[in-house]
């Protein structure tokens, strides 16, 4: 890595604090990244990671502290204002309009004009060289974005802060939807940037490619500086210990003792709609499933047509051996089933409702009669989960990510479910509050509930599942035991290995 | 390959076609001619006035706003046209030119409730309305002004049974739309209708967009007023009352494909709702319907025909599986990419493999 | 002292605004003080204010019920026609009126639910379908006013009470009807409606029939509607005019009681309150003889300025965060008891407690 | 808000009656206070044929045989004047059709849009196929091109109720006017009030000059007698009537009610009921509301009349100048209030009609008499 150690910090920030409603989130950073250099920034959840990146990009206000750009102070009220600077943004959240075709959102805020008005076919042109540049060919830039799935909006989103001619690019969680293949690329592109003098600020919870990318991390905690140091200098170890406070021994919790694999409690036969096809499989109790593939394999289709979202039109279903026909989210509920969606903004929760009344919103959806009883859990549960959260008054949009997805843990727990589908349940949260996941899962397999996981991180696959199975293409093309290399369960993603010639053990195919 | 959607904007021209065809067999039963000069000026004419006020009220509706003060600017605008004009031609120049200022001066106004104080679309423009009632009520009774004939011709005269006043009407909803597609104005206020947040994140300021609209839509009123003046010879403070332009350009625009919500939405779509609105209009009035019942009928005519899009036009994934699917289709694309994907992938499985090391 | 804090807060604007037109009332006409003249006042409101407690549940699922005003005439007909000088149809007549409500609100729920219809349209529809409906079934007029029996719920009420002189039944109902609408935003149905506002999605994903769920909040704004009617037609007579215009009105209340168009957020008490502050407002320019051709004008500056002013105070408010007393938000929260709240989130306090 | 002694909340005032003189046409006042106490001519039991001080014109150019098709431009039946007035028009046509003088008539309703009015006007000029236009303007002045194009066809042209500012049609049918109801219903007032005295004015909307020219009328002679008057619009909305009262007599007593008309009048009256005040003398309408309330309460009243007969009168008007009959160029109806001395007569004859009908509705003779206005059938 070409540490640029000695250049001159191209954007810094000092004395940067930030409160909202009082509460200090930010106390006192002091920030800077210096040209052609990936500079990581890491937290838990709700360290004020993005917090920080939005006041650089002019997003909110500090309270106080001063931002300095090339040397003169700054006082950006506006991104656009930061932009005009090439100060550029990936935000946490996709800034990106469904209804607008992918290169009218590439360069939303500054068209390319001919004659004052805009030139869409140069547009068109520039947003496809830009998307050939990553190495992406399926996208058509003239595609509405909301006809893409999460990570060609991600890939989106990426090339929307490319487009730029920038100083300085942060990326807050850029790869948070992105499957290995296109983080490789993405990795291709900023280091390219970095060769051209670009300054990066990486803001990521895969350990993995902070290590990987960047030349120097700064740790965030409780919106407090911990640490900056040369990537050379901190190992997995000590940057987990800084961020969390406490070192995490393993990163997935072994199965918890006396968990014993039971009866099958969910089994499909055949079972397909528009987006999948040909499944099936069987979850036992106290059994994780893992289910792995590529971006657009039709996992969460799958883990949707099961819970009655888009209902199977093909094959049975039985629960607990009854056979069981599941045509809406509400008859999944009643059948015990619970789904910790991808999307937890848009599927999971009501932002501006408390997180009291997040946490009852399935008993009050589907068992309004037990609303009462469940009300005297929500505590008990909330603190098993161990969310902070300033009260149960407290607003969710105002918490951290992994506290959201906490709140989603809690609200599909107080339902008591008996087998729980997980989609992406470690998307965008810290090593702390994943760890805590993984233990829920595992205290749920222990209970004989039987899990079902999505992930599109391999190693959270293979640490966490009993059994793999691999989708491709709409349809399961494998199953793997525990343990199972990546490369093998890539090979079945891919198509390039079917290992359902070789002999399997039944359960699926 | 361009995924086949079926655009809002085509659905609203069948339901015209379905409503032209409906409506020439209603007609032919009663012995007349759908077709004919007259009834087509009739139907256009209809389509002159609601079509202006829709045009604007498309622009703010775009941008996730609304404009219930149109009838009252619409009134005003007849009343100063009238009154300035006062039946000398001369006046005419100075007439439109004011007018369109004071129009726009409202408008602004609209927009700086909306977009500085916050106020939303609804209220904003219903306080504002009852201002200018309150207004008109005070500084005019009853129908004033002297429109001169010169200015009277615009909305008498035509090239065959095509008024001159529709003409100008597409016109100026070409310009919209030009204006709408090829300028960062339009482009901005889509974005700032479809999310003002992610708007102001990408970079856009996001009010001058939506001021842009607000007064946009009240120069169309004015436009609308000033058409009405020529239409009526004078100046009136409830010609905009006594077409309920401001519900019925919203059911036209909501009709023509356009999200309440903001961001989507095309002009040619709130066009397409006015005529429809028109041409059911005037088949009843060939079919002498009881006036109440007209009113049942469009009621009725106005949701059922946005029932027709509405759920399809709600944004669905690709289908895999089953007719139009991927898998069945043929989606050339996804199909090309699939080599390059397997290829890439594999090539990560190597790397990553040999990686693997590096983590616990 | 915090009941003053409250009143300066943006959620209570409503309430200021309706103390202050209150007081300038009483000032320009000091008999306004007077209990029995008090509680005129309120008989007067009730309709609006019945109104708006339903148009509240349409507002806070996100969606808009622009028929209620069409349906309070349609209503008001019904009675007319239906009941005439026979005492004894009186409640079936009533039953029948719940009943046709319930299925206008019905059908503009499942239009709005099933067909995916903008419910601002749906129920645009439905204002011209209906009035044009009623006045076509009765050429125009009524035939007269119902029997005294079925005005008495809205003109009549129990006179000679001590202190108070006379109690409109109007009051009660009213009270009994605001007192429903708070248990229900309590209930599941209510919370879920909220929800709905927010984000329908992660309802759907919860396992709630959303459809239904919304579909009941039509129905809870149409039967506003029909009581409304009930009262209306006691107290003011049967007329094709009569709920002319009371979609804006409610609204216009709802909306000035801080309720957020779109949904998600909004308080039922303070949506009545909108309702008090309406009324207030044009009895205010009643007593003061404000000319009549000003009077819509006036009423239009004081809407905007008292949504302007909750919308610029509330962005201010969260800038500034807190500076309100910490006592508020010791009740039972949870984790670290960081002394965060400000009056706002104590009224939300109020409707958030206790199911 | 007439008299600037009143209240300081009221100094604006003397601004406001400088724009009352705008309705105010002196010239018209004393033509219509004059033709009051004109003697109508024509048939006494017909009231609908009868006209004051008619000047009259040869129609002989336009006679001809056989059944005509009658064209019906109408402003609107959204009132329940309108509605009564059109249910009678329909059974006159009726009775014309059976005596073989119109084929049919064909009709346009604009809604009460001026707009539309004129591309109604306009279409039956292009593909009517009319023999006679009968118009009913929404507005006097917006409508005055497309009569004048109806007029350009040679076809007869006749136009009732609101006028237009040409006089190329036929005939202008209508009663007295607005002046004439606000001297009425004024004078009324004055008589059986004191000097000081308050009344409350229920006006409906602004702007419309027939309404306004009541107002206009009233307004002056109050003033004159020094009658204090406030004025209200209301929508003809009774909820708002009674809110309006209702604070009138929280500030005060009221001796006085004047309305524009008879709709809403019985809530007004509850008004009193209800606060328990004394009940005021008041001029309403010949609405049978009003009429049946003004009976059961037995308070001092008088209804003013805008003729409703009117409705039958254009026709008629058709028939004759077909058969080439003079007709009155200006044909004015006759417009008398209907006192108290005459309310049981009325009641009596318009028995088992709904509230929202008119007792000089002049239609006793016609076919469909009284089931078709007693079920409000409307075509
Ligand atoms: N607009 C806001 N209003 C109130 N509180 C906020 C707001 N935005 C963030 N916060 C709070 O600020 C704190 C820091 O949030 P921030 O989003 O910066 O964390 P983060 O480090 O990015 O976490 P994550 O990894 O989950 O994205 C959190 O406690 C959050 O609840
Ligand atoms: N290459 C492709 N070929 C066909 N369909 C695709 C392709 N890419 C995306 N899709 C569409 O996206 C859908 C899959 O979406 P999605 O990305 O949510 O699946 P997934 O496997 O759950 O991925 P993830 O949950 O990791 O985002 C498919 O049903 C299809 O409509
Ligand atoms: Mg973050
Ligand atoms: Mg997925």
């Amino acid at each position: 890595m070409t540490a640029a150690v000695d250049t001159q910090a191209v954007l810094e920030v000092s004395g940067i604090r930030k409160s909202f409603f009082g509460v200090e989130v930010l106390k006192g950073i002091d920030f800077d990244v210096r040209p052609g250099e990936v500079h990581g920034l890491v937290g838990e959840n709700g360290a004020g990671k993005s917090t920080l990146m939005k006041i650089i990009a002019g997003v909110q206000p500090a309270d106080e502290g001063a931002v300095r750009y090339r040397g003169d102070e700054v006082h950006h009220t506006h991104p656009r204002q930061a932009m005009d600077d090439g100060i550029v943004t990936v935000f946490q959240e996709f800034t990106l309009l469904p209804e607008r075709t992918v290169a009218q959102n590439v360069y939303l805020g500054r068209e390319p004009r001919r004659g004052g008005f805009v030139d869409r076919r140069a547009m068109v042109t520039r947003t496809a060289e830009l998307l050939a540049d990553l190495g992406v060919s399926f996208i058509d830039p003239q595609a509405r974005v909301g006809s893409l799935t999460v990570a060609e909006q991600q890939i989106v989103e990426i090339v929307k802060a490319l487009s730029f001619d920038a100083q300085v690019i942060s990326m807050d969680e850029p790869t948070a939807a992105l499957s290995d293949r296109e983080v490789e690329l993405l990795y291709a592109i900023i280091r390219r940037l970095t060769s051209r003098g670009v300054a990066v600020i990486y803001v990521s919870h895969r350990l993995k490619e902070i290590f990987d990318l960047c030349d120097r991390i700064t740790i965030l905690k409780d919106g407090a500086l911990v640490s900056t140091d040369a990537t050379a200098d901190l190992t997995t170890d000590e940057l987990v210990r800084r961020m969390v406070g406490r070192s995490i021994q393993s990163y997935f919790p072994d199965a918890v003792d006396g968990t014993v694999v039971g009866e099958p409690r969910l089994e499909l036969e055949g079972c397909g709609n528009a987006f999948v096809d040909e499944v099936s499989l069987s979850l036992r109790a106290g059994e994780i499933v893992g289910i792995a593939g590529l971006q657009g394999s039709g996992r969460t289709e799958l883990v949707e047509g099961i819970f009655g979202i888009d209902p199977f039109v093909r094959g049975s279903m039985r629960v607990d051996g009854a056979s069981t026909r599941i045509t809406s989210a509400r008859a999944a509920v009643r059948a015990g089933l619970a789904l910790v969606s991808e999307d937890r903004k848009a599927q999971g929760l009501a932002l501006g409702q408390s997180v009291l009344d997040n946490s009852l919103l399935v008993i009050r959806s589907v068992f309004s009669a037990r609303t009462s009883s469940s009300r005297r859990e929500v505590p008990g549960v909330l603190s098993s989960l161990e969310i902070s959260s300033r009260g149960l008054d407290q607003e969710v949009r105002f918490l951290s990510g992994g506290n959201q997805q906490k709140v989603v843990l809690a609200k599909w727990l107080l339902t008591q479910p008996q087998i729980v589908l997980f989609d992406e349940p470690t998307r965008g949260i810290d090593v702390g509050a994943k760890y805590a996941v993984y233990q829920l899962m595992r205290d749920l397999a222990a209970q004989g509930k039987a899990v079902l996981m999505v992930s599109s991180e391999l190693p959270e696959v293979i640490g966490m599942s009993d059994r793999i199975l691999v989708m491709h293409d709409g349809e399961l093309v494998a199953e793997l035991p525990a343990g199972s290399a990546e490369h093998e369960i890539l090979g079945a993603a891919t198509g390039a290995i079917h290992p359902h010639d070789e002999a399997t053990d039944g359960g699926a195919r | 390959m361009k995924r086949i959607r079926i655009d809002s904007t085509v659905i609203v021209l069948g339901i015209l076609i379905l409503a032209l065809i409906i409506g020439a067999i209603l007609v032919a039963t009663v012995g007349r001619n759908f077709f004919s000069a007259g009834n087509v000026r009739d139907i256009l004419t209809g389509m002159s006035v609601l079509g202006l006020v829709a045009i604007g009220q498309t622009l703010v509706v775009l941008g996730a706003s609304l404009d219930l003060s149109v009838t009252y600017v619409i009134s005003l605008s007849s009343l100063l046209a009238a009154t300035i004009m006062n039946g000398s031609p001369g006046n005419i120049p100075a007439a439109v030119a004011v007018t369109l200022l004071v129009c726009a001066g409202i408008g602004l106004v609209n927009g700086l409730i909306v977009t500085v104080l916050k106020v939303n679309g609804f209220i904003a423009t219903l306080g504002v309305g009852l201002i200018l009632q309150g207004i008109l009520n005070t500084n005019f009774e009853g129908s004033s002004g002297n429109v001169p004939w010169e200015f009277q011709l615009i909305g008498a005269t035509g090239v065959g049974p095509i008024p001159v006043s529709t003409i100008i009407m597409i016109a100026l909803a070409a310009v919209v739309w030009f204006l709408l597609n090829r300028t960062r104005t339009g482009a901005h206020l889509y974005a700032v209708g479809g999310d003002p947040e992610i708007a102001r994140l990408s970079g856009v300021r996001t009010r001058p967009p939506l001021i842009a609209a607000h007064v946009l839509c009240s120069v169309f009123a004015g436009l609308a007023g000033l058409l009405l003046a020529s239409r009526l010879g004078v100046g009136s403070p409830t010609v905009g009352q006594q077409g309920g332009y401001a519900l019925l350009s919203i059911a036209a625009v909501v009709l023509g494909g356009t999200l309440l919500l903001g961001g989507r939405g095309s002009i040619w779509g709130a066009i397409g709702g006015v005529a429809i609105l028109a041409v059911v209009d005037s088949v009843m009035s060939v079919m002498q319907v009881n006036p109440f019942l007209k009113d049942v009928v469009r009621g009725v005519v106005i949701v059922a025909a946005v029932a027709v899009y509405s759920r399809r036009a709600i944004v669905r994934r690709r289908p895999r599986f089953g007719p139009g699917g991927t898998r069945t289709g043929g989606d050339d694309a996804a199909k090309a990419a699939e080599p390059e994907m397997a290829a890439a992938a594999s090539e990560l499985a190597d790397t990553s493999s040999a990686a693997e090391g590096g983590r616990s | 002292m915090n009941a003053l804090r409250t009143l300066v807060s943006p959620r209570g604007a409503v309430f200021l605004l309706l103390v202050i037109l209150l007081v300038a009332v009483t000032i320009l006409n000091p008999s306004f003080a007077e209990p029995g003249q008090f509680m005129r006042f309120i008989q007067r409101v009730a309709p609006i204010a019945i109104v708006a407690i339903g148009q509240y549940f349409v507002i806070i699922a996100g969606e808009f019920d622009l028929s209620q005003g069409s349906l309070i005439t349609a209503q008001v007909i019904i009675a007319g026609n239906l009941v005439g000088q026979d005492d004894s149809r009186t409640i079936p007549v009533l039953l029948l009126m719940v009943v046709f409500g319930a299925i206008v609100g019905l059908v503009n729920g499942v239009i709005t639910t099933v067909l995916k219809v903008p419910s601002f349209i749906v129920t645009l529809g439905m204002m011209l379908a209906l009035l044009g409906g009623v006045m076509w079934w009765t050429g125009g007029a009524a035939t007269g006013n119902p029997a005294d029996s079925f005005r008495e719920i809205g003109r009549g009420g129990i006179r000679d009470v001590p202190l108070l002189e006379f109690i409109p039944w109007a009051v009660f109902i009213l009270i009994g009807w605001l007192a429903l609408g708070i248990w229900i935003t309590k209930r599941p149905l209510g919370k879920l409606l909220i929800a709905v506002g927010d984000n329908a999605t992660a309802v759907d994903f919860a396992g709630a029939r959303s459809a239904w769920v919304t579909t009941r909040a039509f129905m809870i704004s149409s039967l506003s509607a029909t009581l409304s009617a009930v009262l209306l037609v006691g107290y003011a007579g049967v007329h094709p005019s009569v709920g002319r215009g009371y979609e804006f009105v409610a609204i216009t209340a709802v909306v000035l009681g801080g309720v957020v168009l779109g949904g998600g957020r909004g308080w039922i008490v303070a949506a009545a309150a909108g309702a008090f502050a309406l009324e207030a407002l044009f009895m205010l320019l009643n007593i003061a003889g404000v000319p009549s051709t000003l009077r819509d004008a006036v009423q239009g500056v004081i809407i905007i300025a008292a949504v302007a002013y909750s919308a610029v105070a509330f962005r201010a408010r969260r800038r500034r965060g807190p500076q309100t007393s910490p006592d508020l938000s010791a009740s039972e929260t949870a984790g670290p008891a960081e002394p965060v709240s400000t009056a706002t989130t104590r009224t939300i306090h109020t409707e958030t407690r206790g199911d | 808000t007439t008299d600037p002694s009143v209240a300081p909340a009221e100094s604006d005032s003397p601004d406001e009656s400088a724009e009352t003189t705008e309705w105010f046409d002196q010239e018209l006042f004393d033509k219509q206070m004059e033709e009051r106490g004109v003697e109508p001519q024509g048939p006494a039991d017909e009231p609908y044929l009868q006209h004051i001080n008619a000047e009259m014109v040869d129609t002989s150019a336009f006679t001809s045989e056989g059944a005509k098709k009658a064209c019906f431009a109408n402003a609107s039946i959204s009132n329940p004047w309108r509605q009564t007035g059109w249910i009678t028009m329909n059974e006159q046509l009726k009775s014309l059709q059976e005596a073989g003088a119109i084929s049919e008539m064909e009709t346009r309703d604009a809604q009460d849009s001026d707009d539309t009015q004129i591309a109604d006007i306009d279409y039956f000029i292009a593909e009517g196929g009319c023999d006679v236009f009968l118009i009913s303007p929404n507005s006097t002045a917006a409508m005055t091109p497309a009569v004048e194009r109806a007029c350009e066809t040679g076809k007869p042209v006749i136009v009732f109720d609101r006028g237009v500012n040409t006089d190329c049609p036929v005939t202008f049918i209508h009663p007295i006017g607005g002046f004439a109801w606000g001297i009425d219903t004024a004078e009324f007032l004055i008589d059986n009030l004191e000097e000081g005295d308050k009344v409350v004015a229920l006006r409906i909307l602004p702007g419309v000059d027939v309404l306004e020219h009541r107002w206009a009328a009233a307004e002056k002679l109050f003033d004159e007698a020094g009658i204090e008057a406030v004025d209200y619009f209301t929508g003809a909305d009774p909820a708002e009537i009674k809110s309006i009262i209702s604070d009138e007599l929280a500030k005060g007593d009221v001796q006085g009610i004047w309305m524009d008309a008879g709709d809403g009048a019985v809530a007004a009256i509850e008004a009193f009921e209800d606060a328990g005040a004394d009940y005021p003398v008041m001029t309403g309408e010949d609405e049978m509301s009003f009429l049946r309330k003004w009976k059961e309460t037995g308070l001092t009243g008088l209804a003013p009349v805008y003729s409703n007969f009117q409705w039958r009168t254009p026709l008629l008007a058709a028939q004759m100048v077909f058969a080439g009959e003079e007709v009155p160029k200006e044909w004015v109806l006759p417009q008398k209030p209907i006192t108290e001395a005459e309310l049981d007569d009325y009641l009596e004859a318009n028995d088992g009609m709904p509230d929202g009908h008119y007792a000089k509705f002049g239609g006793e003779n016609l076919p469909g008499y009284p089931t078709v206005w007693q079920e409000r059938q409307i075509p």
